[in-house]
């Protein structure tokens, strides 16, 4: 079953609407389901043109096609067990929260909490990354939990923070400390990023390209060499937060660590 | 509306006035119970069901600084229970923490129309009886800190009961507060340096008092002044193993009183029934405690049950806060109180994996068990520490149905059985031992009979519960099912008079009030024209003597029991 | 070498040079009344006024410190230059120089510290730093230094519409504790010092 | 007429010592208040009656009318903000929390743009801490990082830390040590035992290595961290380690440079961690004399300290999505109310042009930068002088306001009273 919902134009279109409905099991029998814009209820049918078509007798035989102007619509996707969304445009927040399994397929960029808490299933995002891509909730302990995020443009602040499972592939830059409070799972960064993985406990995450700033309680311990995008690197290998009692493993690309030896003293 | 209520073929129990299950008629009229009711007045079948005078907590923290950070530093917890705006009720949130309406709205559901704030900071009272205000459906009581209280504890030292009293009198008339408490007497004091006192003859730093000595000052300050309760006492060393002898060398600290009043009242007592000398090898002690608690009449206790699951652990303990703090390593809290106190918060799991944890939920349970006069141990979570108040029913359940207990059996850590004597016991409580353990026990250790709580003879408050219950024909001990769902939910709560709430819902706006004591004491015990009480009022806390009490403004509608000081 | 000091001897041992060094009669060396020597301590009790230090031009010579018989002033001889206006500025002769303190007597007169304290009003956050941490103030209010509320008007400093006011200057000790711990340089104190004639009462 | 126990109205530290001497509506002086409390009772820009615009240009308006407007500007938006709220008291503060709920709307205080990550941290990691009262009788230690108390809560030393004499502190700046954390010379660190100079954006690092040296992993320490030297770092945790009490306040430095939340945790944590050596305890300085009064009804009634978020009926938080900057900055609002507080002059351009461009009213006494972008100003009592009600001063000890005098201004209850029960009213 594909089920294609192109937006309608709005009054106002920067209110933003809630849709955590929008997920493949719930169009297996009805379509009417609830949206919410700013603080009224609405219709789906009132939001988006709804096309279906054709049948589908499971959850994964569900695809959603979201088109049109997707920029503000939020929570897509939430909770999603199975099937697949393919969002055409642009994304708003909290995309793919709680997620166990299926995809998601961004062909623009996400807002923030990509993926927030997620804990199976597959999301792509072609475009940008907001911040907290990957992260948990506030005051919660863990964040995204199992799966894997996979972002091929850049990503904001905080991703990955309190990861404690699953993978999250950043193939642009990431902003100010991702990995922070990393306890699990593995973050790989593609480009450069700055403090990664501050006060992290356990998990791995990989910095290909320039790290930044590294903070002072990483433990140098050995180096290895791995592979990214078909191309081989040597890293060196970091133990730490130390600050934390934490047993995570940074890995940075060799040479960042030599090119920087001249301003980091404790290089 | 009708001017009174008119319930009709309840199945009544009310131990203070000697009714254990009888079938009959209460009236009520103008928020009190009544001989005859009114021509014209509501009537509401209750059809057999229970019907009980409304529930009372003698311990939980549902208001002030402390739970208010609790909310504050959770938001994880507030995902839980989230409800929006319905007729009357507010928006509430929480779990472990709910709200301040979430609190009211499920005390009331579940029967509740008195709470008991376990501990109030002096200093900070006004924000206790704004959220008091804010948890409109139940009658709210705010146990005082004494425990590290400056002037208190130089009196002590000075051995000067008469000054401790009169410094008791000033606080508790100035913060409008209810009773004494003693949080970890002593050991909050040493907490502004970093450390606890490690048994009851341990000298505070500096001040070179003894946790014995302020208790026992403060039970005879107590008794001079005539408060309607106890000291009410959260023993030293909480949650240490082998904790179980400081716990009964403080019961013999407790006078024995005229007539069947307690001089103490303890607190959850199941944190501080512990045997062992390390996590590892902890054990029940409850046997002990409750060997010595059958001997003395004059000390009350609550369980301080733990249930299994997420909670919040609050308290003014802040020393035991951090050493669990260092156990877990999760989030910690903590508010230390000029001159007066402390207090800490820490987000616990009690999980039936750990043994420890399973030795903790048994003890709660054999002290019910074991204490043969249930007016001496009154059901409690000390919420939300052992677990939620909403938790109150399981227990309940718990303790009527061996059933149950041995169900649950099969549920924890298969070790627990040799470390608790549990399943060795038979017994089960009965509605009546419930109905004492939850709201006439209370009442009467609290000593708010007078004022009409806690039963439903004529001239009582009109505070009743009606559960889906039919004790004819129920056996809790193969129901327990039903007992649970029975005590979540009332079919009514009525409240001075008010139907406040009808099966799970509540249905208006509440309107609750504050009950505080003050003690006349003569003039010269007056510590607000004391010179040296004043002048260290002046130089060491950080508000004005004049800004410091609490105005009248936020008790709209102020109970005061007054008392006459053997001074 | 030895025709050398032959000829020294010679020279050096004339008779005439030993006649009149044994035998020359001069006046006895007499201490003049303007002789100042390094300050000595003359046990009286020192009240830690410190006037002798701030008196005191030479940095480094002398300190007032707390011995367990109280307080006591200490010179440090390499420092001293010996004025003796610390004997002079002393309200209670603890110390004493030479003939100074006789003649100060004789004379009636003696050095008179007074105070003066600016405050600049534009820098002036009312912070309250100074008139807490002043000393003068915590003897007469300990209101005052243990939180900054004043309760009375006999203070030395307060805080008045949002900024630091003098009251007393007469009480100033002249110990610049509020001019140290001002954080915006927004209080000074000047100290003047004078000889006056006779002791004056102070107002 | 001498009123004595004055409470001040101005910042976090709400001093309650204040003399005031009124005749009639004026306040003549002010004892014992800084500059800037005197400012606050002597001041007087007082709006004296509604107004509204139309066109270009103000008129004046009545209350009734004016009141009626903003209701109906409240119910018509989709999604209306409720922002301010932390000049005013709490009894004023829990009307606005019951109007947002039967609104839909979303509330937000000003931690929104001080506090806001003080406060995402402390959900993290919790908050060790303390009334003020007891670090004036017992700290030895006192570390102000990123804060300069001396410009934004000028008393704050003078009253609760450096230089009062405390119970077991007889003579208070000879025992203090004073240390100061800051990217610059300020006028606090003037009378710093240690000052410590932080490159920009580096408080993270210094923080963390702190923790390390504490903890016995100050090997790694390499020979400067953000611009602190290994010595001093070293040097720092020593003083701090053989403290008897230590007290931690630290300000908008912390909170709002690079980092965020996570330095006021990486902080919190070197405070948990000293604590298994010694007593330490960690605090906000906070600025508006109720911003946390603000936080405290809002955690009471909705659970969450600020940025709550009623459109779903339930009560949601998430800052970063519900914080008004980012909801202004997305544009998300179709409305706000404005009270006792000054967006105009703290918000982000962007975020002040889309109040412009939106209904906006604004209810406090005076005029002010968010008068330029309301539509609607209605003039209020100031709670301190003309009105009374609760405040909780910055370490969470609550004080009753005392009204000096009367004016013929309504206060903030009776203005959002009227809203309320006109909102309540439309909402059945």
């Amino acid at each position: 079953m594909r089920v294609i919902l192109k937006t309608r134009p709005r009054k106002k279109p920067h209110v933003p609407i809630e849709a955590e409905g929008i997920i493949p099991q719930n169009f297996l029998r009805k379509n009417d389901l609830t949206v919410y814009e700013g603080n009224r209820e609405r219709n789906l049918e009132d939001l988006f043109f709804v096309t279906v078509e054709g049948p589908a007798v499971s959850p994964d035989q569900v695809e959603i096609i979201l088109t049109g102007d997707t920029g503000r619509i939020k929570r897509v996707g939430e909770y999603m067990n199975a099937g697949r969304i393919i969002i055409e445009g642009d994304i708003g927040m909290h995309c793919g929260n709680f997620m166990s399994a299926g995809e998601i397929i961004i062909r623009g960029n996400a807002d923030a909490w990509l993926g927030r808490e997620m804990r199976g299933g597959r999301i792509l995002c072609e475009g940008t990354a907001g911040d907290y891509c990957g992260a948990g909730y506030r005051g919660e302990k863990r964040g995204m939990r199992g799966g894997t995020i996979e972002v091929m443009g850049n990503a904001g602040d905080f991703v990955a923070e309190y990861l404690s499972g699953g993978e999250v592939i950043i193939h642009g830059n990431c902003g100010d400390l991702p990995g922070v409070e990393m306890r699990g799972g593995t973050l790989v960064i593609g480009g450069n990023c700055s403090r990664p993985c501050g006060n992290m406990t356990g998990g791995t995450c990989m910095v290909i390209g320039d790290p930044g700033e590294l903070l002072p309680s990483f433990r140098r311990n050995g180096s290895t060499e791995v592979e990214f995008g078909g191309k081989k690197f040597r890293m060196a290998v970091f133990r730490g937060d130390v600050a934390n009692r934490g047993k995570g493993t940074l890995l940075v690309k060799e040479e960042a660590i030599i090119s920087r030896s001249g301003r980091d003293e404790r290089l | 509306m009708t001017q009174g209520i008119l319930i009709k073929n309840a199945y009544v129990i009310d131990p203070l006035s000697g009714i254990r299950g009888e079938i009959m008629d209460i009236a009520i009229r103008d928020g009190r119970i009544v001989e005859d009711a009114l021509p014209g007045s509501e009537v509401i079948d209750a059809g057999g069901c229970l019907t009980l005078p409304g529930g009372i907590d003698s311990h939980s923290h549902v208001c002030g600084t402390k739970v208010n950070f609790g909310r504050y530093m959770s938001p994880e917890d507030m995902r839980a229970g989230r409800t929006s705006r319905k007729g009357v009720m507010h928006v509430t949130s929480g779990y472990s923490v709910p709200t301040t309406f979430g609190n009211s709205y499920r005390y009331s559901t579940m029967g509740y129309t008195t709470v008991l704030e376990g501990a109030m900071a002096p200093l900070e009272a006004r924000h206790t009886h704004e959220e008091f205000t804010a948890t409109p459906h139940q009658d709210m009581l705010a146990n005082t800190l004494f425990d590290g209280n400056w002037s208190v504890m130089e009196a002590v030292r000075e051995k000067d009961v008469k000054r401790a009293a009169a410094i008791v009198a000033w606080t508790l008339a100035a913060v409008k507060g209810f009773a004494i408490k003693l949080t970890n007497p002593g050991g909050t004091e040493a907490w502004g340096w970093g450390k606890d006192v490690s048994h009851i003859h341990d000298p505070v730093p500096y001040f070179e008092v003894t946790p014995a000595e302020i208790i026992s000052t403060m039970i005879q300050a107590n008794e001079i002044l005539r408060l309607p309760h106890s000291v009410h006492l959260h023993c030293n060393n909480l949650g240490v193993p082998g904790n179980f002898r400081t716990t009964l060398e403080t019961m013999d600290l407790a006078p024995p009183a005229g007539g069947d009043r307690q001089t103490l009242y303890l607190t959850h007592v199941q944190f501080h029934s512990y045997g062992g000398t390390t996590w590892r090898d902890i054990s029940s002690k409850s046997e002990e405690i409750a060997r010595s608690l059958n001997s003395k009449p004059q000390v009350v206790i609550d369980m301080g049950q733990i249930m299994f699951g997420r909670t919040t652990t609050m308290t003014a303990d802040g020393p035991m806060e951090f050493k669990l703090y260092m156990l877990h390593h999760n989030k910690w809290s903590n508010h230390d109180v000029e001159l007066e106190t402390g207090s800490g918060i820490i987000p616990v799991y009690y999980s039936r994996k750990s043994l420890v944890n399973c030795v903790m939920w048994a003890i709660g349970l054999e002290l019910a068990l074991l204490a043969k006069n249930p007016w001496q141990c009154l059901l409690s979570t000390d919420n939300p520490n052992g677990a939620p108040f909403v938790k109150y029913p399981e227990i309940i359940a718990l303790l009527m149905s061996r059933r149950m207990r041995e169900n649950e059996r099969e549920e924890i850590d298969p070790r627990t059985e040799h470390y608790v004597p549990l399943f060795a016991l038979d017994r089960e409580l009965d509605w009546y031992d419930i109905a004492v353990m939850t709201r006439a026990g209370q009442a009467k250790a609290m000593g708010i009979t007078r004022i009409g709580k806690g039963h439903l003879s004529p001239g009582a408050q009109a505070d009743v519960a009606i559960y889906p219950l039919k004790p004819d024909n129920l056996d809790p001990s193969v129901d327990y099912q039903q007992v649970m769902a029975g005590f979540s939910r009332t079919l009514y709560t009525i409240k001075r008079g008010r139907v406040v709430a009808r099966d799970g819902d509540v249905v208006v706006e509440g309107a609750n009030s504050t009950i505080w004591t003050r003690s006349r004491v003569p003039p010269e015990y007056d510590m607000g024209s004391d010179p040296e009480f004043t002048r260290k009022f002046d130089q060491y806390y950080t508000v004005r003597l004049r800004n410091y009490p609490v105005q009248d403004v936020y008790l709209p509608r102020g109970v005061c029991i007054e008392t006459e000081a053997a001074l | 070498m030895a025709i050398s000091l032959v000829a020294y001897i010679r020279e050096f041992a004339r008779w005439e040079w030993a006649r009149k060094f044994l035998a020359a009669r001069t006046a006895p060396l007499v201490i003049p009344p303007y002789f100042r020597n390094y300050p000595e301590l003359t046990g009286k009790t020192c009240t830690h006024h410190l006037f002798c230090m701030m008196a005191c031009p030479a940095p480094g010579a002398i300190d007032v410190i707390r011995t367990p018989e109280g307080w006591q002033p200490r010179i440090h001889i390499g420092h001293c230059i010996r004025c003796g206006l610390c004997v002079e500025a002393c309200p209670n002769g603890v110390l004493s120089s030479g003939r100074i303190l006789e003649s100060m007597f004789r004379d009636n007169t003696r050095l008179s510290f007074s105070f003066k304290i600016d405050v600049d009003l534009d820098k002036c956050m009312g912070c309250g730093n100074c008139a807490v941490a002043c000393p003068v103030n915590k003897l007469i209010d300990a209101q005052m230094s243990h939180g900054g509320r004043a309760s009375t008007d006999d203070l030395l400093l307060k805080l008045s519409d949002g900024k630091c006011r003098v009251l007393h200057v007469e009480k100033c000790t002249g110990c610049k504790t509020c001019e140290h711990h001002c954080p915006n340089e927004a209080i000074s104190v000047a100290r003047l010092l004078e000889a006056v004639h006779a002791p004056e009462e102070v107002p | 007429m001498r009123i004595e126990d004055v409470v001040c109205p101005f910042c976090g530290c709400l001093c309650d010592d204040l003399v005031v001497s009124v005749e009639g509506t004026k306040v003549l002086s002010v004892e014992n208040g800084c500059t800037l409390a005197t400012e606050k009772f002597t001041g007087d820009h007082r709006l004296a009656h509604p107004i509204r615009r139309t066109g270009g240009a103000w008129e004046k308006t009545t209350y009734d009318d004016a009141i009626r407007e903003t209701a109906e500007i409240l119910l018509d938006a989709e999604r209306p903000l409720l922002y301010g709220w932390s000049g005013t008291f709490v009894e004023a503060q829990t009307l606005g929390v019951h109007m947002a709920e039967l609104l839909g709307a979303v509330i937000d205080n000003t931690s929104t743009v001080c506090h806001g990550p003080s406060i995402m941290a402390i959900q993290e990691v919790g908050h060790p801490g303390c009334t003020l009262g007891q670090v004036k009788n017992r700290a030895d230690v006192i570390v102000y990082w990123g804060a300069n108390p001396i410009e934004a809560h000028p008393r704050h030393m003078s009253r609760y830390t450096t230089f009062t004499d405390g119970f077991f502190v007889k003579s208070a700046f000879r025992e203090r040590k004073v240390i100061v954390v800051d990217i610059r010379e300020t006028d606090s660190s003037e009378i710093a035992d240690e000052f410590v100079k932080v490159t920009p954006g580096g408080d993270y690092a210094v923080l963390t290595a702190l923790r390390m040296i504490v903890r016995g992993k100050g090997d790694l320490v390499p020979a400067t961290v953000s611009g602190v030297t290994r010595e001093q770092l070293f040097r720092v945790a020593e003083i701090c380690l053989s403290a008897r009490f230590g007290a931690i306040f630290f300000g908008l430095g912390l909170t709002m440079s690079r980092g965020k939340s996570k330095n006021i945790r990486n902080a919190i944590e070197l405070t948990e961690e000293l604590n298994r050596h010694t007593k330490f305890t960690i605090s906000p300085m906070r600025g508006h004399w109720n911003v946390y009064g603000s936080n405290e009804v809002f955690t009471w009634i909705t659970g969450y300290p600020y940025a709550v978020d009623f459109s779903r009926g339930i009560a949601f938080y998430n800052p970063g999505e519900t914080t008004s900057v980012d909801l202004l900055r997305r544009k998300e609002c179709d409305a706000c109310l404005v009270v006792a507080s000054d967006p105009g002059a703290h918000f982000p351009r962007a975020c002040a042009e889309h109040l412009a461009s939106i209904p906006t009213v604004q209810i406090d006494p005076h005029v002010n930068a968010t008068t330029h972008l309301s539509r609607i100003q209605i003039p209020v009592a100031v709670t301190g002088i003309d009105a009374e009600g609760t405040a909780y001063r910055m370490d969470g000890v609550p004080i009753r306001t005392r009204k000096l005098f009367s004016t013929g201004y309504p206060d903030d209850v009776a203005v959002l009273g009227r809203v309320y029960s006109l909102v309540k009213e439309a909402k059945g």
